[in-house]
């Protein structure tokens, strides 16, 4: 396994556009201090989150995910959010039950005032995420591929 | 044929000559025999003398539910296990079929298939909704456990027997056709713009496949085994969906199939729904 | 002349020992998965293990042509062609899928487009053939005119009566394998083999139906519904078929590089024919099992001199999650194109 | 040509934007990289080729140009899917990967001292301008006999070669029309669909006459049947036929129309045999 130290985590954070981009905003604005390994995508709603775009993002390079929407109660479209809750839990069960470290698939609520929030989620995600080191890829050896694995050897 | 099965069969083999003769419905979907091999095969009969081809023995895993969406806008019966009531339960809950279009010829007192190890797993043992059924509804209710066969191992030991249960999948998709759940018109599996899976046979690929496959599989499977019996490679298919299956049960209290008028698991939800998981 | 030769059966091993000096040995093995008990082939060491009592669930094909095989890197134009240390030699192959080959054969080595990988793959693999004393599972390879206990271009044919194992060695540079065992009694074979025979033709089943089918008259025939009402579309009866040899490529990325891979790929899915712009010629499902029918038993003889794509092994109707059985299917196409005048089915 | 499966590699020297409308069609002047590869490259009126986007995937595309021109070949591409939005994507002097060319061709041999009537409809044109560019190429103008064209597109916006129109019309014995699907303003040229055109519009009476026809599947249909209506030999009625391709040379299954695979024995029929093959495409 890479030295866990010095490995620097890819993360996918999918920021609801009204709460948690704006808490983001607001981190940077304010000069808070937060791990630039995240890679933000804004998006209108945690709700728009398809499990799918999670587990597709551990094939394109990620070592981990973030979603992070407004607060139950306060999505702009009113019940975004509470649909998307259990999709994540429910998919937060099945990567863990499938053998994935829980630390790697990460969901939580914030809002826009919650600047200093979103910054201390995010030293927390990487943290997690350099705690269980570099993501291996489904087939366990990362992005190279071996041919006679794949060959009709098999 | 044990004489339970025999009668089960004459019964249907009658009410079926009935509701053929009298156009009740345009045909029936049940079970015969295959000519050569003897073997169970789902058999679609419209012509009341060919009725007694029907039978029902503890062979027929097959869940005929998925072929009702063939023969949408006309009537059609249907020869049902309690599984596939479920089934079209679930298919009512989603209106993917409308209740008038269907006749639900149930068998009551369901002891469970030959070698179909999820039916050890099953409660439902009369019909959930029919129109006519077949034998006397078992009394008592039974509600067995839904046994996780990997609760010992730890999370490396769990990741290590997937890939390697995965690995050998064809990806010939006799689990995805044989699933009544699996009624997209074009399978994520099958797209490519987004491509959500690679179309190699390699552990990447396949790993990928049968976990979006399971995570679609969220509060509709309702455990029937007929995705294990269709696998020509003998994976272990349910191990990932038995345990969405357990979540929504303990979690939610929510288990599919049981009720038309109940939305399903991401069809609706609750204020003060858990969020077990989640960073606070 | 070939050279008969009879081994007990513990003897097998000292056989196999000293062919693995020069041949990666693939036989028949046992493997059991979840409640599914399978023969299938592998790559053997331990020669006790070998099982050949039944037909393999699967075919001998991924030694041929693999479900995926890498091409080479795409903007390399090398092709890759994998040189094992020692040949292959596949071990125990019966009839209907050494008559698989034999199918493929045509179709990927024709004077215009050699198929580089095919070719490579059977100059260095090497396949000693074994007779049926019983039927298999579903099979009828004799309705097709196949001979359950011989292949003429297979360089050893094997026969196991029981406690017995006889090797007819044809091939001259064989025979150096085969030089510390005893000759066997050509005549004792020929009695043995005679009364298999006898068994298979109780058991034979009666294929009528003209071959290649009428094109235009079956392809139209209304009976294609009926019989593929219960099909789920699924690619099991491809994919576990020793003939069918469709694929398709992907691309796959590996660092810097991309490589252009091959892989099988089946009509019974949609996407098969569906083209960029939505349309699809084959739009449902007893379409695309009437391509796969029609192909085997229609296209393939019109275009190959009356062969059949179809060993009659059996498998897709023993794998087929809902029983569909090819047997059926033949007779009742049999059935409908006798009654079609002009017509004239060989039954 | 081309390593059996893997592509040789060329690249992009021009490319031309065809359409101005929603129906996004690019013209691409492509060559082989390496020199004698591009000599030994000789392709036909009708054949098509395989080209690879580098890590995106592979495509069938009949040729646009005439084999006249010798060391490069034009494909007009409408983007519809991964590939084709790929290769809209790319610049000039973008790599590409070259498999073929395959096929059969239009029959230019045998249809030598004929006229030609030439019906294109959209994007069908492209195929067909390998073979007008070909016959009215000064070194086998006068091998063949009178010309004339009809051509059909959704609208103004989705013409394709505009600036080949004025070469045709000038070359002898020639005449070109166009149409469109309905009147729009600015418009001189006929307005309405090919085959309810086709009998005032053209002269059909000439005997010893071929008809290349190439378009979406609709419209070969409707004007193989007024065609056919007009006492036309079905022998005489040539279309090339689009199916969904991966090997391009007849092995890996999927483009047949009853025993014959359209790469390999086709892309292009006459109207004859395809009225013996299955109603499959």
């Amino acid at each position: 396994m890479a030295a866990k130290e010095n490995f620097e985590p890819k993360i996918l954070a999918f920021l609801c556009n009204w709460c948690s981009y704006a808490a983001a905003d607001l981190a940077g604005s304010s000069r808070m201090q937060y791990p630039p390994q995240i890679r933000v995508i804004r998006v209108p709603c945690s709700g728009r989150i398809d499990p799918f775009l999670l587990i597709r993002a551990f094939n394109s390079g990620a070592d981990g995910v973030l979603v992070s929407g407004c607060h139950p109660g306060d999505c702009h479209y009113l019940d975004g959010n509470y649909y998307a809750r259990r999709r994540f839990l429910m998919l937060k069960e099945l990567m863990q039950y499938a053998g994935i470290p829980e630390e790697r698939v990460n969901f939580t609520w914030c809002s826009a005032s919650e600047g200093k929030r979103f910054a201390a989620i995010v030293d927390r995600v990487v943290a997690r995420i350099k705690e269980v080191g570099p993501w291996e890829g489904f087939d366990g050896r990362g992005f190279a591929r071996r041919e006679e694995e794949m060959a009709g050897g098999k | 044929m044990e004489n339970k099965y025999l009668e089960i069969s004459k019964k249907i083999q009658e009410e079926s000559r009935k509701l053929l003769s009298e156009g009740k419905v345009e045909r029936i979907i049940g079970f015969g025999r295959g000519e050569f091999t003897k073997e169970i095969t789902p058999i679609f009969v419209s012509d009341p003398d060919r009725a007694d081809e029907l039978l029902f023995t503890p062979e027929c895993d097959m869940m005929l539910a998925k072929y009702l969406l063939d023969y949408k806008g006309s009537k059609t019966g249907i020869v049902a296990k309690p599984c596939d009531t479920r089934a079209i339960t679930v298919y009512l809950a989603e209106e993917l079929i409308k209740r008038e279009e269907v006749f639900i010829i149930g068998i009551n007192d369901c002891e469970g298939l030959d070698d179909n190890d999820a039916c050890e797993e099953c409660g439902i043992r009369n019909p959930v909704v029919v129109d006519l059924e077949i034998g006397q509804p078992r009394k008592e209710e039974i509600d067995p456990e839904i046994k996780d066969e990997l609760e010992e191992m730890t999370r490396e030991e769990r990741f290590e027997y997937f890939q390697k249960e995965f690995s050998r999948c064809i990806r010939c998709y006799a689990c995805r056709e044989a699933c009544f759940v699996c009624t997209c018109d074009e399978c994520f599996a099958d797209s490519n713009q987004p491509q959500w899976v690679g179309a190699s046979i390699g552990k990447r690929d396949n790993f990928t496949f049968h976990l979006m496959r399971a995570m679609h599989m969220a509060g509709r499977c309702i455990n029937c085994g007929a995705c294990e019996q269709a696998c020509p490679e003998g994976i272990n298919m349910r191990a990932l969906t038995k345990h969405l299956y357990r979540v929504a049960k303990d979690v939610y209290q929510f288990e599919p199939g049981l009720d038309p008028e109940e939305k399903t698991l991401f069809a609706t939800y609750k204020l003060n729904d858990s969020e077990q998981g989640f960073l606070d | 002349m070939a050279v008969l030769k009879v081994l007990q059966k513990d003897e097998l091993g000292k056989l196999l020992e000293t062919l693995s000096n020069e041949f990666r040995i693939i036989a028949p093995v046992v493997r059991k998965y979840g409640k599914k008990e399978r023969v299938e082939y592998h790559q053997v060491e331990d020669f006790s293990e070998i099982h050949l009592n039944r037909q393999p669930d699967t075919p001998p094909k991924k030694y041929f042509l693999p479900q995926n095989e890498r091409l080479g890197e795409e903007r390399s134009g090398e092709e890759v062609t994998e040189t094992g240390d020692r040949k292959t030699l596949i071990f125990g192959v019966r009839s209907c899928d050494l008559s698989a080959i034999d199918i493929l054969k045509p179709v990927f080595l024709d004077d215009d487009f050699t198929d580089t990988y095919f070719q490579n793959r059977l100059e260095n693999t090497l396949m000693f053939g074994l007779g049926c004393s019983e039927r298999q599972e579903n099979c009828f390879c004799d309705s097709l005119g196949i001979n359950p206990l011989g292949d003429e271009n297979v360089p050893v044919y094997m026969h196991d009566d029981g406690e017995r194992i006889w090797f007819e060695v044809k091939a001259k540079e064989l025979e150096k394998f085969f030089t510390e065992f005893p000759d066997g009694d050509p005549k004792e074979l020929e009695e043995k083999k005679n009364s298999w025979l006898e068994e298979f033709k109780k058991s034979a089943i009666e294929i009528g139906v003209p071959i290649p089918l009428p094109e235009l008259v079956s392809f139209n025939a209304p009976f294609w519904k009926e019989v593929a009402a219960n099909c789920l579309g699924c690619g099991v009866c491809t994919y576990y078929c020793p003939t069918c040899f469709c694929f398709g490529f992907f691309w796959e990325k590996r660092e810097e590089e991309i490589d252009k891979w091959r892989t099988w790929d089946s009509c019974m899915f949609p996407l098969f024919t569906k083209h960029g712009s939505g349309h699809n010629p084959r739009e449902t499902q007893d379409q695309r099992t009437r391509q796969r029918i029609m192909h085997k038993f229609s296209y393939h003889p019109s275009n190959f001199e009356g062969v059949p794509a179809c060993s009659a092994c059996g498998r897709c109707i023993s794998q087929c999650p809902v029983n569909i059985d090819l047997r059926v299917i033949l007779k009742t196409a049999e059935k409908y194109l006798d009654n079609q005048e002009g017509v004239k089915s060989s039954g | 040509m081309g390593k059996y499966l893997l592509p040789y590699r060329g690249e992009i020297l021009k490319i031309t934007q065809e359409t101005g409308s929603n129906l996004n069609i690019k013209t691409f002047r492509i060559r082989l990289k390496e020199e004698e590869e591009r000599k030994k490259f000789k392709f036909l009126p009708g054949q098509f080729v395989e080209l690879t986007v580098f890590g995106v995937g592979e495509a069938p595309f009949g040729f646009a140009s005439s084999p006249t021109q010798e060391d490069y070949f034009d494909i007009s591409i409408k983007e519809t899917g991964l590939v084709t939005e790929a290769i809209h994507n790319m610049k000039e002097g973008g790599e590409i990967g070259i498999r073929g060319p395959y096929g059969n061709s239009f029959p230019y041999e045998e249809v030598k001292g004929k006229n030609l009537v030439f019906l294109a409809g959209g994007i069908g044109l492209a195929p067909l301008r390998s073979l007008i560019n070909y016959v009215l190429d000064e070194k086998n103008r006068d091998q063949y006999g009178r010309v004339q064209m009809l051509l059909a597109f959704r609208s103004p916006e989705d013409m394709l070669y505009k600036y080949d129109f004025s070469q045709w019309e000038k070359s002898p014995n020639t005449t070109v029309k166009y149409t469109i699907d309905e009147e729009c303003e600015g418009w001189v040229h006929c307005v309405g669909y090919p085959h309810e055109l086709l009998n005032e519009e053209l002269d059909l009476k000439e005997p010893d006459t071929v008809f290349f026809t190439c378009g979406p599947p609709i419209m070969i249909r409707f004007i193989t049947d007024e065609l056919k209506n007009s006492g036309i030999d079905p022998r005489d009625i040539i279309t090339t036929l689009e199916m969904k391709m991966s090997c391009g040379l007849g092995k890996c299954g999927r483009c047949n129309i009853g025993r014959y695979y359209v790469c390999k024995d086709g892309p292009v029929f006459d109207l004859k045999q395809l009225e013996k093959m299955p109603a499959e495409f």
